[in-house]
Order: C-alpha cells, then structure tokens, then sequence
C-alpha cells in the first residue's frame, strides 16, 4: 500500500469503486436475470421464477437447450473460436520468437505492423477482407471460370477475419512472457548436453505454456463475442453472436436469449478463471 | 448426427419464416434433408448474396419488388424451373404480378410466398385518430409515435402528400423532389416521434408497454399485438397500404435445388400454410389464404381490412438502380437533421 | 600457430588450454589473444573489472561464441566446431538457470536425460551427488522452495553429475546477499575439494578469487596481465594494474627522482618523497613517470607530537593528522590526511580503550620502501 | 557458417506467418479497400477510376458531419473512459490489499468476455421508459411518471464507455503496478500533497499506459457498431452505421471502401495528433501494455 | 510516561527522539517498545537482521506508518498526526525512488517546488546542491544516464536540497555492486560531515553500520538490543545477539564448569574446556548454559610440533591441524580443525614467504580468558 489517504476520503474512494463495479455489473445482472422471468418478453412485469428458458422442450417457451438453431448457432461459434485461437496462438508464438530472439532490418517497423490490427476497427477488417475476397472470387470466376468457394463468405473467412486482429493480442501475451525468459535456461540446458530441438520441447515451451494457454483463452473469448468484423464475413453458418442478433433484430427477443447471455456470461467467467488460474505460476528464480 | 448421405438446404429468408415446427415436419418427411436457416431481411439478403456471388443459400426469399434491378446488375439467381412449383395453388392474381415483376429475358426469378402489407398501427383506446401516415405527425401523439427509418416511411409520407413514388421510378429526378418534399416533412416530424423502431422486438415492446400509442408497422406486428392487445389494430392508410410480395428465388450457385423446390412446395400444402402463417402473421399467396389464418390472427385482419381497403392496397413497384441510392441518401439526411430537436 | 606455443606432446595433463584466443565484437576486442592453460584439478580463477571480456572468454569455451581466432583444447582436443552439447564442459550461470518448471530431482537428472542414461542409473546418480552437495532431502522439492544457497549448490550438481572434464561458473555468487556470499565462498571451496575437478571462476570481486583459487589470472580490457597463486598476485604484482586492482593500496603517480640498484625515490605530484622498490618489467630512468602503492596494512600510524619525523634508510616516514576513523573490528582503518593535503589509508588496531587513535590526532605514519611498490607507467 | 545457416533458415520460418498474416490479412484487404474507392461506378457493371466517392464525402456535409460527430464522441467517450478508470485502476494496483486485488481485477474482465450484444441488450433492459430503473424509481416513489433513458446521446455514451472502460483500465493496471510504491511515497516526503504528487508524479509515470489505454478506447469507439445503433436516438447517426448502409442498403461498396478508408484515416490522424500532443510513440505506449 | 524518559526540558538538542514506539500489524509486532534520541547533526545507524521491524521504524518516522503507540518527536515536537508531507524529515529510499519521468534538475527541483520556492531560488539551490555532491554539471541529464554511485549522490542532494531536520536511510547501498558500495560508504561519511544533518542510517550489513555511524542501534525482532558507538557494540556487546550479529566470530556453546569472579571455565558442547569473561548482564553459576565467542583477530596461530599444549593463567590454548588456508590479503585466515572435530577461525598474516603457514600444519591457537565472551543464555 502505498500511502494511507485520511479515513473520510478513504471511504468515499471505496463508495467510488463500489459503485463502479455496481455500474459493471448492472446490465449483465439485467441480462442475465430475465433468463428466470417466466414471461414471453424479457421484461418487467416479473412474473415468476421458471427455468424454462433453459429446459423447456416445447414453443412458445423453447429452452436454448433445446432451440436448435441458438445449439447450431454455439457450435459454429465454438468451431471458430477453437481455429481462430489455435491458428494466433501458432502465430502468436511464432512472433514472440521473431521479435524477441532475432534480429532483423526494420524491426520496430514491423513491431507497429503488428500492434496495428488491433487498433483497425473492426467493422473495417471486415469489410476489407470481405471485399478483397469476393473481388478475388469474382476475378477467378470471371477470367478463369475457377470457383473459388473458400473465399466466400463463410467459416474461413470468419476465422481469418477474427484470426487477423486476435493474433495481434497473442502476439502481445506471449511476447511479454517470453520477454522475461532468461535466455541463459536456453544456454544452460544447451549446455548440459540437450540438442536444439529438445531445448525447444523441455524448457523453452513448457516456460511459455502459461502464456499461450492464457492467450489461446483470450482469443476464444474474443472470437466468441466477436460480433463487428463476423458480421461482414459471415456465412449460412452464422456463429451465436449474429444467430442471436439476427434474432434480436428480426424476430423478437424472447428471455431466451438472456438464458444464451446468462450462460455464456458462466461459461465465460469459468474460462477467465481457469485462464487466471495458468498464468499464476510460480515466481521465477 | 447427420445421415451419411444428407444434403443440406440452406435457407436464407425472413425471421419467422421458418418456424421450427415447420422444418421439423419437413425434415421428418425428407430425412435426408436438413434445414439450416439464415435470418434476413431485403437489403442483407441482397448484400450478402452479391458477396457470395450467389452462393451460400440454396434459397431465398428477397420481396417481389428487390429482383428486377439486382438481377441484372449482379446476376444472383438462377431462372425457376417452373414445371417443379406446383403453381396451381397458387393465387393467380398474386402469381401473374410476380411473374411479370421478375421475369428477364423470358426466364421467370421468382414465384409468390407471403404478401402483407406495411401501414399503421394504433392503439385505438389511446389514439383513436389515427388513419393516415401524416398523423404519426400530429402534435396530438408527440413523443409517442414510432417509424422505422426505411423506404417504407419514405413513399408512405409520398403518398399522403398526394404524390405517386412509383409513377415518378421511371423519372428519377422528379423522385428525387418527391423524396426532398418528403425529407422535409419527416425531419419536421422528428420531434413528435418517440424514437425509430430497428425490429418486431422493440416496436412490440414499445407498443404493449404504451411507451407510444401508433407507429408504421408490418400488418404482421399489429396482428401479433392485436392478440395481446386487441385496443392495438392494425389501421391502412387511407392513401393505402403498401403491399409486399415475399417470392422465392434461387441463388445462382444454390447446391440444393431440388431440396429448394421441394421446400417450395412443402410449404404451399395447405396444412402448412397454416402454421406458416401462424408464425409469419401474414398471407399466404395461395388461393382461400384468408381461412387458412390461424382464428386470432383471422379476427386481427377482419378488425384491420375492409375489402375496400384491399383495393387499394399499392404494391411496391420494380426498384430501379440508383433508387436505393437516393432513398439512402434521403434516410440519412433524415437521420442526421438535429435542428427540429 | 600450435607448435609455436611449445606444449605438443604433455598436454594431455592439462584439462583446459587456450592458445590465443581472439573475439572481437565489431570493433571491440572483448578478448584479445588470451593464452593459459589450467592444470587438472585446480581451482582457476579470472578476476577482472565489468566489462573485460571475462564472460566472452568463458561463453567461447562453453561454445556459446566461438573465436575470431585462436584455439581452445579439453583434454588436449581442440574443440572449435564443437556445438555447446557435445562439449564436456558445464557451467554454472549467473542467475544459475535453474529450470522453474522442474523440481530438484529433474533439475539434475535433465543432462543425464539428454545424454540417454536409464531410469535406475539416473535415480543412482542424483542421489549420489545430492549427498555429496549435502543436500539429500531436497530431491522432490520445487525450485522456489530452495534458500539461494541451495540453489547454488543444486546449480554446481547439475553440473557435477554429468562428470565434466572442467565446471565453468560466471559470478556465481552475484546475485547472493552478503551474509551468504561469506559462507559460499568457503562452501565452493570444499565442493571443489569433493569433485577434484577443474572449476574455472569468474568473478570481479577480488576477495572472492583470492580467497578460492589455486591460480588466479588478472584480466584487463580483454587481455590477460597475470597469472599466479593468489600470493603472488598480492604481493608480488607484476604490473601496476594488478597491484591496484588486487588488495586495498594507497597510489601515488609522480616521477623518479633517484634510481639506487633496485630502489627508486619517488617524487609525487603533490610534492612527496618516498622511496620505493622497483616493480613490473621495465627498469626505471631518472624522470620517468611512475605510480608507487603501499597497501594500508603495512603503513604503521603512531601518535606524534606533531613535530616533524625524517624518512631513514628502507623506511618512509610521514607526519598527517587524521582525518577519520573507519571502525570495522579487526579491519579497522585511519584515514589521515599528510601536509600535502592527501589522504592515505593505513590499518590499525582499535580495542576500544583510551589508547586508540582518534579524529584530529597527529600520527606519524611509516613503511618500508621494501613495501612501496613502485611501476614505470 | 553453420550457426549463421541455421540463424537464417529460422529467421525465414518465423517470418514467413507474420508476413503471411500482415499482408494478405491486413495490407492486401486495405489496399483492395482503397483500390475499390477509388472506383466510381458508371453504369450496370462498369466502373472508372476516379475520385468521386471521396468528393461525394466532402460535398455532403451529412457525412462529414457524421464523421466528426463519431470522431468527436469518441473522444468524450475516451476522456470519460480515462477520468472514470483512473481511479479504479489507481485503487486496484495501489490501495486494494494482494488479495482483494485480484478478485478486482478479474471483476474488471468479466464483462470483457460478454459480447457486445448482451451488454447493450442489458443496457436496453434497465433502461427503457419500462425498464428496471424507471420502474424502480417509480416503485420508490421518486418519480411519477416513467422516464425514457434509452435512445439519446447520453445513452450511446453511457453504453460505450461501458463497453470499452476495460481496456482502460487494464493497461493503465499494468503501468501503476510497476511503479515503485516508494517513488509516491517520495513525492509525499520530499513535500507534495496528493494533487501535486498526482499530477507530477502519478500521472507523469503512467503516461505510457494512459496513451495506449485512449488509442485503444478511441479506435473500439469510433469503429463500434452494435452500441450506438442499439441505444442510440433518432438523432444519432454513427459512421459504421453509415459505412454498413452504404455496403448493405445501398449497395454501394465503392463508396463504403471509401468511408471505411476515411474512418481509418480520420481515426489514425487523431491519435497521430495525440501521441504527438503527449510526446509518446506507439511503439512506446501500445506495445508495452 | 514521558516523564519516565527523563528528558523535559533538555528535548530540543535532539533532532530525532522516540519514545516506546510500537508498532502492531495484527498479531506481529514490527516494532516493539523502541525509544531513544538522537543528538544533532550525528550519524546514527539502525542494524539488524532482515525483518527486524527497521524499515517499519523508519516509515514511522517519516510519516507512512503511524505507531501503535509511543511518541516521535522531531526537534523536540511530537510528529504524530502530521502527515509525511509537513515533516521535515527527508527519506533516501532503497532503490533511491528517483522520479525517472524528470531529469536530475526537476528531480532536485521537486521539494522546492513543492515548497513553492521562486524560479531564481530553485535554480540557485539547485546547483548548489549539485556543487556539494561534486556533480555539478549533470543538471540535464536524465536518470537513466546515470551511474549507481551518481543516482546515490543524486538522492541524497534531492533531500537535502530541503534542508531537512533529519535525514533517513533506508539501505540505499543494497542495490550497489561491491566495489561501488565500498566507495560509496566513505563518500556517505563525507557527505554527512559536509552537510552536517543528522543521518538515520538503517542496514543489515555491520561494517556499513561500524565504518560510517557515530552511534549504532542494534536491533532484534522488532525491540532495541544495545545502542553504543561501534567499538562498544564490538568490544563491549552486551547479549550474546550482540557479540554473533557484529563482526566476525568464533562461537560455542556449552556450561559452565567454574565460576571465579569475572571469570568463568566453559566446558563446550564437543568437549572443549576454555575461560572466558563474563559478559551480558547476568551473572553465571555452574551448570548455566553460555554462549562463548571469540573473535578470529584474537586468536594467535603458532606453528606447533603437534604435542598438545596447556592452557595455562589468563590464556586458552588448543592444539589444531589446518584445515585450508583463506587468502584475502591483509584479511587472510586459517580455518584450525581442532581435535574435537569444530573448525576455528583464526586470523594470521600471510607474506608469501616460506614461513608462512600451509594446509595441514600442525598448530597451536591461543588466546585470552579476557577476549572470551561468555553470555549466559
Ligand atoms: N554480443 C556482443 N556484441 C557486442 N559486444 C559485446 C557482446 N558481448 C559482449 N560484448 C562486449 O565485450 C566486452 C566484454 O564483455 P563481457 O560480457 O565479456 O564482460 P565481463 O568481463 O563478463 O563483464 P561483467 O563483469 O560486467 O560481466 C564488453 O565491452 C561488451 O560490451
Ligand atoms: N504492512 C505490513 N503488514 C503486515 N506485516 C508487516 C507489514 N510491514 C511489515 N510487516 C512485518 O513486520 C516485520 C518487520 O518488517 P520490516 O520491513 O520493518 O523489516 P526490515 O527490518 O526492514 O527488514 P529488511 O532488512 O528485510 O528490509 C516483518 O516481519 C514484516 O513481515
Ligand atoms: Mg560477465
Ligand atoms: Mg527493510
């Protein structure tokens, strides 16, 4: 603790904080709790606890358990979240190395070009994949009457347009951990007799498992709740997030889409803890 | 979970018409097909077709008036083999318009699915008044009326200014002073709404909750109120509704036609038709549609439509290029005024 | 180039030898044609200021760098070309590079892993030397659960077990506290006893080297200036960078104003005479500049009357004033400031009782010329 | 030399997925974007080099005027985002005891794993002429008749800078955990009182983070899609929206290319002008945190 | 209680008092019923152990910590309640703390600042401060361009330049390298002569605290054990924590066999019988367990023929083999394996000559009852 303030501010500091975490909390709170209103529309009136939105096999209540297209709708997203983290947490690595251990001309130029994605907004790494894309799509079909059906909207694209700006923040955890590395584990390890290889696959990587775990969660998080840069890219197989605005905006939202939020929102939770969780390590020696 | 050999028809189509009991019946008959439904509106569908340069969907179900111009600049669909729809079914009046809307180079784009109307919706208890658009305008209802921010507002206000829209396609200038005369009054009338609805769910809310008492609606919004609300009806215009067609139409690199067309004509059976419009709230375009409406919906239309009112409905015309364009332009003026807050 | 260094057919007794070693860094010569060779058996080490280029030399015969030029034999086997894993040398790290992933007991076993050893002769061998280090409890223990002495230990067997013909070790002691770097000193010592191996120590902290070693070499701006027995280096340095470097000294710059056989009067800058003896390689002329140091311990500082004492035959007499005290037990020093204005270091002996020596006391300080070391510059 | 193949041969491997990844992902689809605006469409599938889509945004007043009015909010959203999370972050790293640290920042990030939908879903359901807070306020007595929240300005504001406060505060976190305790408890010894110590020293030393916290807050602002379309008014136009019309309802891609580009460049421009203003650089800031 | 402490009116003379200061953080007590004063302008040092509550003291008095109870007077005025800020008490923090966003000018400038001084006046005392540290032309640079040595000169000069009544130390040599550290220990003295502050030294190095302070505190889980100038503390201590924590020692424990006066016979545990003075302040009878220690300079390493010799009158002798020989210069040691089996330490010159003592040679170490401090336990 650095420095007691007097008590008065002290507590007014906390009622600030306090209140703040209120502020957090509120809309998911909101969201989350018309998953349990027994009522076709989620609001208030409160009309009784029911777990229906969850369980429930029949219309009009249908549970998300049991709406295939929200189920549908999750497993594409689960797809496309488990390539897009698994496909920056490859490159994501990849960089670490390349911009912790090498040298090379021009480095701090490619350093920026790697933070930049994530400052591009999103809706525009959407629609600049998109259009490149179709336009090489179209292109091929025309000239070469070639079908080129991957570069479609679609998962691929999905994936890519997620993979484009999260592999900027794996880069970025991985880097920082591998930045505290004492290369001199690498040296001794070498030196006890290990060839590069096994230097790579017994002190390098399981040093940096934490991060790449905790990065490879991130980026299933975000690819999950991505909605700005899929919107564009998206296909006939549309992840939760559009399943549920598509809903939204076009059906009428019922309390089961706060039953989808309520439960994402406990999944999501348990995965950052889990995340938290591998990243506490021991302290280093 | 998938049976080995299963083709997958991929619908591409509107947010209630494809009810889940539907496509569960219909998977149950053709068990080696199944359904994968994208929900959409007019501008997406068109939009993410154009991307996909028609494929993606083996269906879709853009309305009667989004085909002609689109077609012939993206080229998006393929022609209907006609011989595999069974037509008969359908109403002739409502089939021969479609037709004649969609057909390029003697190939025909599209046949009839649903057609409903966009109009008002009043709360009669509250605001009695209401018959014509300009009255979402009346100081009487400030800050408790509701539109939404598309073409639909812009060539209902056209309208009630005693203008023709769909005459004035063929002279675009003149459309654009149509549309100038109409921004006006919308930027003027801003103050007295409440807000712009964006979908069913916040115009219903809005509505049931009284936050406003009349708004531009789909006929299929009022009726659905109507049922949990029968002050809430839905009111033509006196101008007239305007009336859509929802067609379907097969994209150009749709995998599954036969799938698309058995699809067609699953839901053309009678008993279907039935639960379709128990879920869409508006019309087939087969013949007798009216009695194959669900018994609250039916008291809903009755409640809404004299048969004069169905003559005077307006069907959307053709769009042609450049119209989007200029509406766009318009909507987003509107949008953008602040002066009359 | 080999033959030239006359050691072709007895090398084979030497575990480590450099002949002529070159690496140079762009323009800088981190090691700059360094030649030793290091007996079996014998603790060595090379002590020299930040920056020498004592690292440099150690990460070549680690095979870390290799040489601009230059040879680096084990065993009398040249092994330049040699990757660092096919080297039978090992080295204990600064910071030890103790595995935090592994617990003690993989820590050790990870070289004997690496070279193939089956289960049963790796649990043999890392029970062994856990014994030998006298840690035999800690095998099953994490890395973070070690005192930093055992860390040191744990880091020299990871090395010992693999048997290496020489055990490297970089400023082992660095990161340790005080208290601790006292006692491993000695530790490091006996475990060199235990395993009779060649260690070769780099340090930049003097006390360390001469405590520790059998030999130690000096090593300045990538060169080596000596080698010896810490004795030798302490009282017989053969440059004036070695006599300032090892031991605390006081150092004078001035000229010759005499040369008497092996003795030189010295005339400093301030404007003292001494008399001094003749150290280094080069025979001193009158006039010649030199640098004369007298270590604190053997100037004698006595209680004057103020009154001014000669210098007379080999002994140098000053009078001064002290300045301060520095207390410290038995390593107690004056400081005491001459009529130059200078102040010269000398060690006493502080019992606490009225005898001692205390600030604004005049004393009369002397020593031998014998013990003025004195080098042409 | 072998050492210097294998150097070389890895350097290759490692490079080749971030060269892959920036240019076909990130510079290739920009350039496609720019090469698209600058296509002006002359009749059914004919298009013609030209200016036009970017004279079309500075002749309409709407657009730019929607620009500036994105830009300018992102702003107030940034600075709101700033003086809001400061102090949170300041309590998190520096007055909250190790334990209760944690549960605090994880708390921080629990929203983060929502999707911005279900925020603004939640937001819409407290706030709405009949939602939570109106009727709570109503059922207190406070108030008699409901109150609209939804669907101004002040909303949109509200829901973005809930949106985005996280990536504020994280960053800023990071920064004042790594100052030294006693660099504040020296401000206070050699004489300052806590605005002095706040603003020449704790301010001052976490610049970096404060940097890189508003780039971030700034851009998710002025590209967000869902929240101001969402919450917003009848007045508030945003200019993703635009760009989504231009793309979806108008289908107008050279025109949207163009506004996306203008979007980029406007937004890179603004916190050129900032790092700039606070002496930092990107690489300084951003790739730190 | 003031009262009790006996110093009512006198007060102001001393810059720092402290009277039964405690400190509580739950259940542990830091600090626990320390008092004592601290004349003006002295060098005061605070030693002990790690975690012995001295940082915790310190904070106190600077103002971050408020005591549990007791008072803390500055100039004679109690401080408590006054925040940090209005105490002109200055602190050099341990890792210096210096603000790495200002140059050196602005970090000087701070205090003043802070005081509201006027630009010239700044500016003035600015570089007269920098004149004082010998720096004076460092003034733009950034910290960061700094040496450790300079950043110490430079923390220092930033208090200072504030004219504090007392200046408090906290380690700040921890983070400096050996030969820095050993520099920057007299240059500290200098320092505090030039501005003649009082200084509160805190350490748990003892030849820091013994080689710089006018008086040193020793202090042992969280309470004062002695306070005296460093002679006392290694000459006079009075508790056995005293004798082993100052200076180096040779230390046993055993009983007392005979009690003659001032003087006691101490039968060890490994079966040693020496004489020792009785120190501390209980007195011994037979059968108590002591602690003895002797300090290694005491101790006189002859080179015997290995017959065993009596301790006779005043003087303990025993015969021993040498076990290695620690070369360090003037500071050369022997460690004496005794025939019980303990290692003694022994302090012998080495010259390099043939006379000088080898690994293995049989010796006899002697040294007086007197020099034997035996504590009761
Ligand atoms: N990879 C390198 N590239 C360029 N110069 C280097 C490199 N490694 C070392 N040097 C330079 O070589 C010289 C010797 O460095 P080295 O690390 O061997 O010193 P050292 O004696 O170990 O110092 P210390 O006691 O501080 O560890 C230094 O001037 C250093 O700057
Ligand atoms: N804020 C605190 N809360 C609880 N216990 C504390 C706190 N600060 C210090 N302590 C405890 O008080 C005791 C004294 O700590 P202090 O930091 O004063 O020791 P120290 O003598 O300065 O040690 P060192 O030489 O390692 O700096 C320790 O046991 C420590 O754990
Ligand atoms: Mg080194
Ligand atoms: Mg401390």
């Amino acid at each position: 603790m650095a420095i007691k303030p007097n008590t008065a501010f002290l507590t007014s500091y906390r009622l600030y904080v306090f209140a703040f975490f209120l502020f957090l909390a509120a809309p998911l709170v909101a969201a989350g709790m018309f998953a349990f209103n027994d009522s076709l529309f989620p609001s208030l009136p409160w009309q009784g606890f029911t777990l229906d939105w969850f369980f429930n096999d029949t219309e009009p209540k249908l549970g998300m358990f049991h709406d295939r297209r929200l189920l549908r709708g999750l497993y594409y997203s689960f797809v496309i979240a488990s390539f897009v983290s698994l496909l920056s947490v490859f490159v994501g690595t990849c960089n670490a190395f390349l911009f912790v251990r090498c040298k090379f001309p021009a480095k701090d130029f490619f350093y920026i070009m790697m933070v930049l994605p994530l400052v591009i907004p999103g809706v525009i790494l959407g629609i600049s994949i998109l259009l490149l894309a179709s336009n090489i799509a179209n292109g091929a079909e025309e000239a070469l009457s070639l079908d080129l059906d991957f570069l479609r909207p679609g998962i691929i694209l999905v994936v890519l347009g997620q993979f484009s700006f999260i592999t900027t923040i794996t880069s970025l955890v991985i880097i920082a951990r591998l930045k505290k590395f004492d290369e001199s584990m690498e040296e001794a390890a070498f030196n006890l007799g290990a060839s590069r290889v096994r230097v790579l696959r017994t002190i390098t990587l399981p040093y940096l498992f934490p991060a790449m775990a905790a990065a490879g969660i991130v980026a299933f998080l975000v690819s999950f709740e991505n909605f700005n840069t899929t919107l564009f890219l998206v296909g006939s197989e549309a992840p939760l997030t559009i399943t549920m605005y598509d809903r939204m905006a076009k059906v009428g939202s019922t309390p089961v889409l706060n039953a989808v939020s309520f439960f994402l929102m406990v999944g999501s939770a348990l995965l950052a803890l889990v995340s938290i969780l591998v990243q506490r390590d021991k302290p280093q020696t | 979970a998938v049976p080995a050999q299963a083709e997958t028809l991929r619908l591409l189509t509107w947010g209630s018409y494809a009810p889940e009991e539907l496509v569960k019946k219909f998977e149950a008959a053709n068990p080696d097909i199944t359904v994968e439904v994208t929900f959409s509106n007019n501008e997406e569908m068109i939009a993410k077709l154009r991307a996909t340069g028609g494929a993606g969907f083996d269906l879709a179900q853009p309305s009667h008036d989004r085909i002609f111009a689109v077609q012939q600049e993206y080229n998006l669909y393929k022609p209907l083999d006609l011989s595999k729809i069974d037509t008969s079914v359908m109403e002739p009046k409502l089939l021969e318009g479609v037709k004649a809307n969609t057909t390029i180079d003697g190939e025909v784009y599209a046949v009839p699915h649903q057609w409903g109307t966009s109009g008002l919706m009043a709360n009669k208890s509250l605001a009695p008044d209401v018959k014509a658009w300009g009255d979402l305008c009346d100081p009487k209802y400030a800050g408790k009326t509701s539109m939404r921010l598309k073409r639909t507002i812009l060539l209902g206000m056209a309208f009630d200014m005693g203008e023709d829209p769909f005459a004035a396609y063929a002279d675009l200038d003149k459309y654009q002073t149509i549309l100038d005369k109409v921004a006006d009054k919308l930027i003027d009338c801003k103050s007295n709404i409440k807000a712009y609805w964006k979908g069913r769910d916040d115009l219903s809310a809005m509505m049931l909750s009284g936050e406003i008492v009349a708004s531009e609606t789909w006929d299929s919004t009022a009726y659905t109120l109507y049922g949990e609300n029968p002050d809430i009806v839905f009111v033509p215009p006196k101008t007239g509704a305007l009336a859509w067609i929802d067609t379907f139409a097969l994209p150009r690199k749709g995998e599954a036609d036969d799938a698309a067309y058995k699809w067609i004509n699953f839901v053309l059976e009678p008993e279907n038709v039935k639960i379709m419009s128990a879920s869409t709230g508006s019309s087939a375009s087969v013949k007798g549609a009216k009695d194959m409406l669900p018994d609250d919906k039916k008291a809903a239309v009755s409640a809404a439509f004299t048969d004069e009112d169905i003559a005077n409905l307006k069907f959307f015309a053709n769009i042609p290029a450049g119209v989007e364009d200029m509406e766009g332009k318009t909507l987003e003026k509107i949008k953008a005024a602040t002066g009359s807050e | 180039m080999h033959s030239n260094t006359g050691h072709d057919l007895a090398t084979t007794e030497n575990d480590l030898e450099c002949v002529q070693v070159k690496k140079h860094f762009g323009s800088v010569r981190a090691v700059d044609d360094v030649s030793f060779e290091i007996p079996k058996g014998s603790f060595f080490s090379i002590l020299g200021p930040s920056g020498c280029g004592k690292t440099t030399l150690m990460r070549m015969i680690a095979g870390f760098e290799s040489p601009t030029s230059g040879d680096i034999q084990i065993k009398g086997k040249s092994v330049i070309g040699t990757p660092p894993n096919r080297r039978n040398v090992k080295m204990v790290f600064q910071h030890l590079a103790l595995f935090p992933m592994m617990n003690v007991y993989e820590n050790i076993a990870y070289g004997l892993r690496c070279a193939g050893a089956s289960k049963e002769e790796i649990r043999t061998k890392v029970h062994d030397v856990l014994e030998r280090i006298s840690l035999p409890d800690v095998a099953n223990r994490e890395i973070t659960q070690l005192s930093g002495g055992q860390k040191q230990r744990i880091a020299i067997a990871r090395c010992m077990v693999l048997d290496p013909d020489v055990l490297l070790l970089d400023e082992p002691l660095g990161a340790l506290d005080l208290k601790l770097r006292e006692a491993m000193k000695i530790e490091l010592k006996l475990l060199q006893h235990q395993f009779d191996t060649t260690f070769v120590y780099i340090t930049h902290d003097q006390s360390e080297a001469l405590v520790m070693s059998d030999n130690v070499a000096i090593m300045n701006e990538g060169k080596f200036v000596q080698i010896g027995t810490p004795q030798e280096l302490y009282h017989k340095p053969s440059a004036a960078f070695v006599a300032g470097f090892v031991g605390d000294t006081n150092r004078w710059a001035g000229r010759v104003a005499r040369v008497e056989g092996g003795t030189v009067e010295v005339e400093t800058e301030a404007g003292l005479t001494m008399r001094g003896s003749v150290r280094g390689g080069k025979a001193p002329s009158v006039g010649d500049a030199v640098s004369a140091f007298v270590r604190p311990e053997f100037i004698t500082a006595e209680r004057s009357d103020g009154t001014a004492a000669r210098s007379a035959g080999g002994q140098n007499v000053i009078e001064g004033r002290i300045d301060s005290i520095l207390f410290n037990g038995a390593n107690s020093r004056v400081l005491v400031r001459d009529q130059a204005g200078e102040l010269i270091e000398a060690d006493v002996v502080l019992t606490g009782g009225t005898q001692d020596l205390k600030p604004k006391d005049h004393v009369t300080l002397s020593w031998s010329a014998e013990q003025t070391m004195s080098f042409t510059v | 030399m072998m050492q210097n193949d294998i150097k070389r041969l890895s350097l290759i491997l490692l490079f080749a997925p971030f060269a892959l990844w920036i240019v076909l992902l990130i510079i290739l689809p920009h350039l496609g974007m720019f090469y698209i605006s600058v296509q002006e469409k002359v009749g059914p599938r004919m298009y013609e080099f030209g200016l036009g889509n970017y004279i079309n945004f500075f002749a309409e007043p709407i657009y730019w005027n929607t620009l500036i009015r994105t830009g300018s909010m992102s702003l107030l959203v940034t600075a709101l985002a700033l003086l809001l999370g400061f102090p949170i972050a300041y309590y998190i790293a520096k007055i909250a005891g190790n334990r209760t640290r944690g549960a605090l920042f994880l708390m921080c990030l629990i929203p983060l794993w929502v999707s911005d939908l279900i925020r603004a879903f939640g937001w819409i359901l407290l706030l709405r002429e009949t939602g939570i807070i109106s009727s709570s306020l109503q059922w207190a007595g406070l108030i008699n008749t409901p109150i609209e929240f939804l669907y101004n300005d002040a909303t949109v504001i509200v829901g973005l800078v809930y949106t985005v406060i996280l990536f504020m505060i994280v960053p800023l976190v990071s920064t004042l955990d790594g100052m030294d305790d006693s660099m504040i408890e020296a401000g206070y010894n050699l004489g300052g009182n806590g605005p002095t110590v706040l603003r020449r020293i704790i301010i001052p030393y976490a610049m970096p983070g404060i940097v890189s916290g508003c780039i971030v807050v700034f851009m998710l602002t002025a590209g967000s899609y869902l929240t101001p379309i969402l919450l917003g008014g009848k007045n508030s136009s945003w200019f993703t929206e635009q760009i989504y019309d231009q793309f979806i309802t108008r289908y107008n891609w050279e025109a949207g290319a163009a506004f996306g580009f203008l979007l980029l460049a406007f937004t890179s421009l603004v916190i050129w002008g900032g790092l700039k203003l606070s002496g930092q650089t990107l690489n300084s800031t951003v790739a730190r945190s």
